[in-house]
């Protein structure tokens, strides 16, 4: 009973902050109710007896992906006045559509045959994790360390401002 | 483990189709991205949940939500960046004024 | 001893690795310590390479139980793959030619690059950088144990070629049409990975049959290799098997990089680069890995000619091979750049060897491959010292009467000149090239005269002629009579540095053709060499005609050359006498067209760059002129004129109607009129609005330019999509 | 007696249990009056922390500090607490009220909730997670994120711009920081609190990793904000930062958690670097590592205020030059060499002290060199030169001749 009533309080924060996120006006607000939904996906991993995964999704969603967006709200911030308009006009088809996304997502879910098994987590999950890091998925631990420079270094040639001679040549 | 499978996977697939109406319906670039990380998330649930209850043994879920993590962080950071240097060219960060080839 | 050099060989590619990285890191200022620590790695591997290799020729039945140790590298899924080293004959005799070639081209770079003088290159320090790193990918070719490392190493250098070639990259021409290093360096890069993309679909085919790339379970595993021979290949080619398919993937990578007949317009273009590396990357080593790798391969090969008797694969490599060294020496025939007619006599030598691989002379192959490296890097390195010696003087028109002046540099120029030519008996190059064409004449034999053995040793033999007349040529115009400039007449011998390095390999390209000699003339089982690289394949027995032959041959186009040109040497701003006589023959075109190198760059250009952008052109026009906008223009024109003849309709046909029955009946007219406005107009009106609703309401907002109408598209057509999933 | 602290929790448990609560509700009860007690002691220690640092800056500034409410003027706190209480309350015009509330409960709780995993003594701890390193890590961002939430609500440019610098700055701190915290995970290969500390049980990281602990000093300091890296409120430039437009409990709430978190950061230096509990007899006697562990954390919390207390404030471009060029290079290279020194002194399993000496050496050639780089790095300042004879102003009766 215990774990069902967990499980139905860590559900209502998150997909609420979810469905905050995605209709508050203020987009600042909405950032931070993404950090609310962040929380409850993080609870959802400590149901899970996933702590790793769930203290790295604070890590890196809240202290680092949350913050950015933040920022990056208050950088341009000028031009969100309080009365424009938030959602597109064509928001009522993409409510119909993720409905009916969802009803199949869950048709299927609800329909399909999930060979569970019952097992206990391993003993020492983060060293095991470790070494399936860099014995089987060595190459794909790679490849993405490589495409987080990639992404460093573009976001900063991105983001940086023109230097002084192109902006006044403009 | 008396909460069975099935209802983490729809609470994914929920948090999926409001990340999916945030990204369709949101006017504002950086709302959309939000969209993105909340069916990013919605996604990771899928693989720690089917860790969990389909294969606890091999760390095959956990490693690949870390690679989704990446992915999330690489993705942010590369989208923040475009949203500022078009607010910067363009002074907008509505997408439905970024149509520049439909003109 | 043996055992201790066995464990060590792995260290060989390290020493010039290390030294690659401390002088890019650290040395860039120091010029002498750059070039001590290039030098000073390449004799350690050096050392440790010839160890090597006499400890393999101590070993008996190398051959048959090849030495190989390798670690696990990485793993991925549920392969493992491994880095590791391979001792075998092949490997050993490229060991005994690779580092020493490279170490005298390193010494003699350091003349070259202007050490010590006032010409001394700005970015010395880099060159000795690049090069030991090109020693690393070519040291760990030689040695290493799968085809994935062999892979590598071959990349890394593609990597150092187009650095090297282009490493005077900021040098422009006043002819925009003259090749710019830059240009030549991207050329040659370019050139050699489309052979490169056949070589990884080769490899990786490879891997998709056997499950892993390391040489003892692929292609020295003989019940793999029939596997492989008896499996069919993919649909795609034809009723192969699996076998012939990979051994043609991975010889298109050879093809790229041993410049042959298709892919060979990089390799002249690549003389851009300093002469040192013109002769390490295209005489000595990256040339030869081509060549090399077929080798490598040749078991699978020969599997392909034991268990299917009609492959053309053989066929293929073999008359590609004939075709490029006839081509080649043609070319060399009219080219006056000094480096230039040794480029396309490498061409045509290296042609020489797939030929013979093509033909099944494996020892002859390998044979004529180390002799080649020698005595053409032996070449090269003489037309640079030349170069350096009458300060920057290319142009063989403009040279002439060096003899004299620099007679270390004639000497050893000849000494290579006649190896490369073929001169009877005591060359290194009579012997392979011998060896080879005494093959294919057995071959010949075999088959007969309507065979494509018969058409290779036809066009071999007449490129023995031409070779042997080109290199008389080149020595008569460049080192007889009288200079024809004031470069050429104030040209000094260049330093020791330069001069020592020549004098090494002119002695091994003398002497290195003895450990091959046919038995039956040294002796009974005296064939060194065939006994230890090939004991295996049958040896070509000796033939008396094919050595007079070659000897006729060899000596008749030097004769020849020496008549034409060494007789009564050129004058300063004389015709080429062989231009003079082509021409009186009415011939001239095909002098020039020799010397344009059969317009291949422009044929190049044409088809393929050119096509590139006609290709890219129609898609433009496709999306903007012909296709994409006349149909939504269209559609919009169509709607338009249908709402046109409606409206004529109205005016015309209807309104008539309309006056008439006003006209005919008073009473009638108000209810007529009440119709004409209500119905007609109605319908009329009804189509117009309809068409042009669905014109602003359907087509012009599905091109909103707006991503998230596209996304939301995106997901309703995949919902629908899994809606007809489900219900069928 | 030896064990006060367990022998206390047992009774309770025994109590619960015999009123006929169940296994878990007992387990709950029990766990959050430890809540509530961390809780409770983490305020008191506050009270007591802010009296010894205002004595402390005073003594060092060269005056009295508190000296009238009560002896050395030792309730001070206390009739401050009071004057905060009744003070009124102002939220400005524009605030977004929500947002305004809600940051300085989340700066404090952001700060509380590093404590739930301390482990205080040897059997004292209150959940003994895989990842407590990373947990630390991890809900220490929440606190920037109270941080941008001030500066934004408050509908002040102040605010907003030490929000704004506030994130730069910890955000790159928290990079040398981090980093550094991964060296004593290194040493003891795990990453829990108690594994940590029983690991540097004889010989402390402090003496095994020198440079991390120095480096993991700095950059902390830069995390909680205070001088000299105290930019996000720094008063002669934005007044004073995020919290300006706060005011009452609200501010205090902001001042609490700055004080803890200099105290928590102690604690954390002595958890990673000090040995935590560990001490004589502290095994036999948990109750001596309690005294143990908040004795050291308080000697921390005093060279932090000393250090605090000396140095004038950095000039921003300065302060990430350090951290961006020094720290996270210094960091990442030392973490580096601590790990292939750990794993080949292990493949040779060489006697502890000479493994600790090596260690030691390493790191403080490390540092040497890294000091000698950067001197020479450093562009050469052009100083104004003073003629020698210049005026100053000197106490009368000392002129020279």
């Amino acid at each position: 009973m215990v774990p069902v009533l967990v499980f139905a309080a860590i559900s209502l924060v998150t997909l609420g902050g979810a469905i905050a996120v995605v209709t508050n006006k203020n987009v600042l607000h909405s950032a931070y109710f993404l950090v609310l939904a962040f929380v409850g996906v993080a609870s959802v991993y400590v149901l899970l007896e996933a702590p790793f995964i769930a203290v790295i999704q604070v890590l890196i969603y809240i202290g680092a992906i949350a913050i950015l967006i933040i920022f990056a709200i208050m950088l341009t911030r000028r031009l969100m006045s309080k009365d424009m308009e938030e959602r597109n006009q064509q928001w009522i088809w993409a409510a119909l559509g993720a409905l009916l996304l969802f009803g199949v997502l869950g048709w299927l879910v609800y329909n399909a045959n999930w060979p569970v098994i019952e097992a206990a987590v391993p003993k020492e999950p983060i060293t095991l994790m470790g070494e399936e890091l860099l014995s089987t998925y060595v190459v794909p631990f790679e490849i993405a360390s490589v495409l987080l420079l990639a992404a460093l270094v573009g976001s900063i040639l991105i983001g940086r401002e023109k230097d002084q001679e192109s902006r006044s040549a403009e | 483990m008396s909460i069975p499978l099935s209802w983490f996977l729809v609470l994914a697939a929920a948090l999926f189709s409001i990340g999916l109406y945030g990204v369709l319906s949101r006017r504002n670039a950086i709302g959309i991205l939000m969209g993105i990380e909340l069916m990013l998330n919605a996604v990771n649930i899928n693989l720690v949940a089917f860790w969990r209850y389909i294969d606890p043994i091999k760390m095959t879920g956990q490693i690949f939500a870390l690679f989704v993590f990446t992915v999330a962080a690489a993705e942010v950071a590369v989208g923040l960046a475009l949203v500022i240097a078009i607010y910067r060219n363009r002074d907008t960060v509505v997408v439905e004024e970024i149509d520049l080839l439909k003109e | 001893m043996k055992e201790f050099f066995f464990n060590i060989t792995w260290i060989i590619p390290v020493f010039p690795f290390l030294a690659f990285l401390i002088i890019i890191l650290f040395t860039q200022g120091n010029k002498k310590l750059s070039h001590s620590l290039s030098i000073g790695s390449m004799v350690l591997s050096w050392l440790v390479g010839w160890g090597v290799v006499f400890s393999a020729i101590a070993t008996p039945h190398l051959g048959e139980h090849p030495i190989h140790k390798s670690v696990p590298w990485f793993e991925t899924g549920t392969t493992t793959f491994n880095i590791g080293y391979w001792i075998d004959p092949l490997m050993a005799i490229a060991l005994f030619m690779v580092p020493f070639v490279c170490l005298m081209i390193f010494i003699y770079s350091v003349g070259y690059m202007g050490y010590g003088t006032d010409e001394v290159d700005p970015n010395y320090s880099r060159f000795f950088g690049y090069i030991a790193l090109f020693a690393t990918g070519m040291l760990g070719l030689v040695i290493s144990e799968n085809l994935l490392t062999l892979f590598m190493s071959w990349e890394i250098m593609g990597l150092c070629s187009y650095l090297l070639i282009g490493f005077w990259f900021e040098k422009n021409y006043a002819d925009p049409n003259q090749i710019t290093p830059r240009q030549a360096g991207l050329k040659a890069f370019l050139v050699t990975k489309i052979g490169d993309l056949f070589l990884v679909l080769g490899i990786l085919y490879l891997y998709s049959q056997a499950g892993t790339l390391s040489y003892a379970d692929t292609l020295f595993n003989h019940e793999f290799l029939v596997h492989l021979a008896e499996t069919p290949a993919l649909p795609i080619f034809g009723g192969w098997s699996a076998a012939s398919a990979i051994a043609l993937l991975i010889f298109g990578g050879a093809v790229g990089k041993s410049a042959q007949f298709p892919l060979h317009v990089w390799l002249p273009d690549a003389m851009e680069g300093p002469t040192p590396v013109s002769a390490l990357i295209h005489a000595a080593t990256m040339v030869s890995a081509g060549v090399f790798l077929v080798a490598r391969i040749f078991p699978l090969l020969n599997i392909v000619v034991e268990l299917e008797h009609n492959n053309p694969t053989m066929g293929v490599i073999a008359f590609i091979g004939a075709f490029t060294a006839i081509f080649a020496s043609i070319i060399a025939l009219a080219q006056n750049d000094i480096k230039g007619v040794l480029a396309f006599s490498t061409i045509s030598q290296l042609g020489y060897m797939i030929a013979a691989l093509g033909i099944g002379a494996y020892v002859a192959a390998t044979f004529h491959l180390i002799t080649h490296a020698f005595f053409k890097a032996l070449l090269f390195m003489g037309s640079g010292s030349v170069i350096i010696g009458t300060h920057h003087t290319q142009d063989m028109m403009q040279l002439g009467g060096l003899r004299k002046k620099m007679p270390k540099t004639f000497w050893t120029f000849l000494a290579g000149g006649l190896a490369l030519s073929g001169f009877p008996l005591i060359t290194a190059g009579f012997w392979s090239k011998d060896e080879i064409l005494a093959h294919a004449w057995e071959e010949f034999m075999h088959y007969g005269t309507a065979s494509w053995p018969f058409f290779v040793w036809l066009l071999l033999t007449i490129a023995a002629f031409l070779t042997a007349f080109y290199t008389a040529r080149q020595i008569s115009l460049t080192f007889l009579g009288k200079p024809r400039s004031d470069h050429a007449d104030h040209a000094h011998e260049t330093p020791n540095t330069m001069t020592f390095p020549l004098i090494m390999l002119a002695f091994f390209a003398i002497t290195l053709g003895w450990v091959g000699i046919p038995e039956e003339i040294v002796g009974q089982g005296n064939n060194w060499f065939h006994a230890f690289v090939g004991h295996e394949y049958a040896s070509t027995p000796l033939s008396i005609p094919v050595i007079l032959l070659s000897s006729g041959l060899a000596v008749g186009g030097l004769g020849l050359g020496w008549l034409v040109y060494g007789r009564k040497p050129l004058e300063a701003g004389q015709m080429d006498p062989l231009q003079k006589g082509m021409e009186k023959i009415r011939l001239g075109w095909l002098y020039k067209a020799m010397q344009k190198r059969f317009y291949f760059d422009e044929i190049y250009e044409a088809i393929f760059i050119n096509g590139f952008i006609k290709l890219a052109d129609i898609f433009y026009n496709f999306d903007y002129n012909w296709v994409i906008n006349p149909i939504v223009n269209g559609v919009g024109a169509v709607t338009r004129g249908i709402s046109n003849i409606f409206n004529k309709f109205d005016e015309k046909i209807v309104d008539g109607l309309v006056n008439f029955t006003g006209l005919s009946s008073v009473k009638l007219s108000d209810l007529g009129g009440i119709t004409d406005l209500k119905v007609v107009d109605g319908i009329v009106n009804g189509i117009a609005d309809v068409t042009g609703w669905i014109g602003e309401n359907v087509f012009r907002p599905i091109q909103t330019g707006k991503v998230q109408n596209y996304l939301l598209i995106l997901l309703i057509s995949m919902l629908a999509i899994i809606g007809i999933y489900l219900v069928y | 007696m030896a064990d006060l602290i367990n022998l206390i929790e047992n009774w309770l448990e025994n109590l619960i249990l015999g009123w006929g609560a169940s296994q878990e509700l007992t387990l709950f009860i029990l766990q959050a009056l430890g809540s509530v007690l961390v809780v409770i002691i983490c305020f008191v220690i506050v009270i007591a922390l802010i009296w010894v640092e205002r004595k402390l800056a005073g003594r060092i500034q060269d005056r009295f500090g508190p000296n009238r409410a009560g002896p050395f003027g030792i309730f001070q706190s206390f009739a401050d607490i009071i004057k905060i209480f009744t003070k009124e309350y102002i939220t400005p015009e524009g605030a977004e009220k929500g947002f305004y509330n809600v940051a300085p409960v989340l700066a404090i709780a952001s700060v509380l909730a590093i404590w739930a995993v301390f482990p205080f003594a040897v059997n004292v701890l209150g959940a003994d997670i895989h990842v407590g390193v990373l947990y630390i890590v991890a809900v220490g961002s929440f606190g920037i994120l109270a941080i941008l939430m001030a500066g934004w609500s408050s509908n002040n440019r102040y605010s907003l711009l030490g929000a704004s610098r506030s994130v730069a700055m910890l955000i790159s701190y928290e990079i040398p920081m981090v980093v550094s915290l991964l060296v004593p995970v290194l040493l003891a290969h795990s990453m829990k609190l108690s594994d940590i500390i029983s690991a540097q049980q004889p010989w402390w990281n402090l003496i095994v990793a020198p440079l991390a602990a120095l480096v993991f000093l700095i950059s902390s300091m830069a995390e909680i904000g205070k001088a000299p890296f105290d930019l996000l409120e720094a008063e002669s430039e934005l007044v004073a930062g995020y919290h300006t437009e706060y005011s009452g409990m609200k501010f205090g709430m902001f001042y609490v958690a700055e004080f803890l978190h200099q105290y928590t950061v102690g604690a954390l230096i002595t958890i990673f670097f000090l040995g935590g509990w560990g001490g004589p007899l502290a095994v036999q006697w948990p109750i001596l590592g309690f005294i143990y562990f908040h004795f050291k954390t308080f000697v921390v919390y005093l060279v932090i205020s000393w250090i605090r207390l000396s140095l004038p404030r950095i000039r921003i471009d300065a302060m990430l030059n350090l951290n961006w060029k020094f720290l996270i290079p210094v960091s990442f290279i030392n973490l580096v060499a601590v790990a292939i020194a750990d794993r080949v002194m292990l493949e040779f399993s060489v006697a502890r002290w000479i493994y600790v000496g090596i260690m030691f050496g390493l790191n403080i050639f490390i540092l040497l060199v890294s000091l000698f780089l950067a001197g020479k790095a450093s562009p050469e300042v052009e100083r104004e030169t003073f003629p020698a004879n210049r005026p100053v102003a000197v106490p009368p009766g000392t002129e020279s001749k």
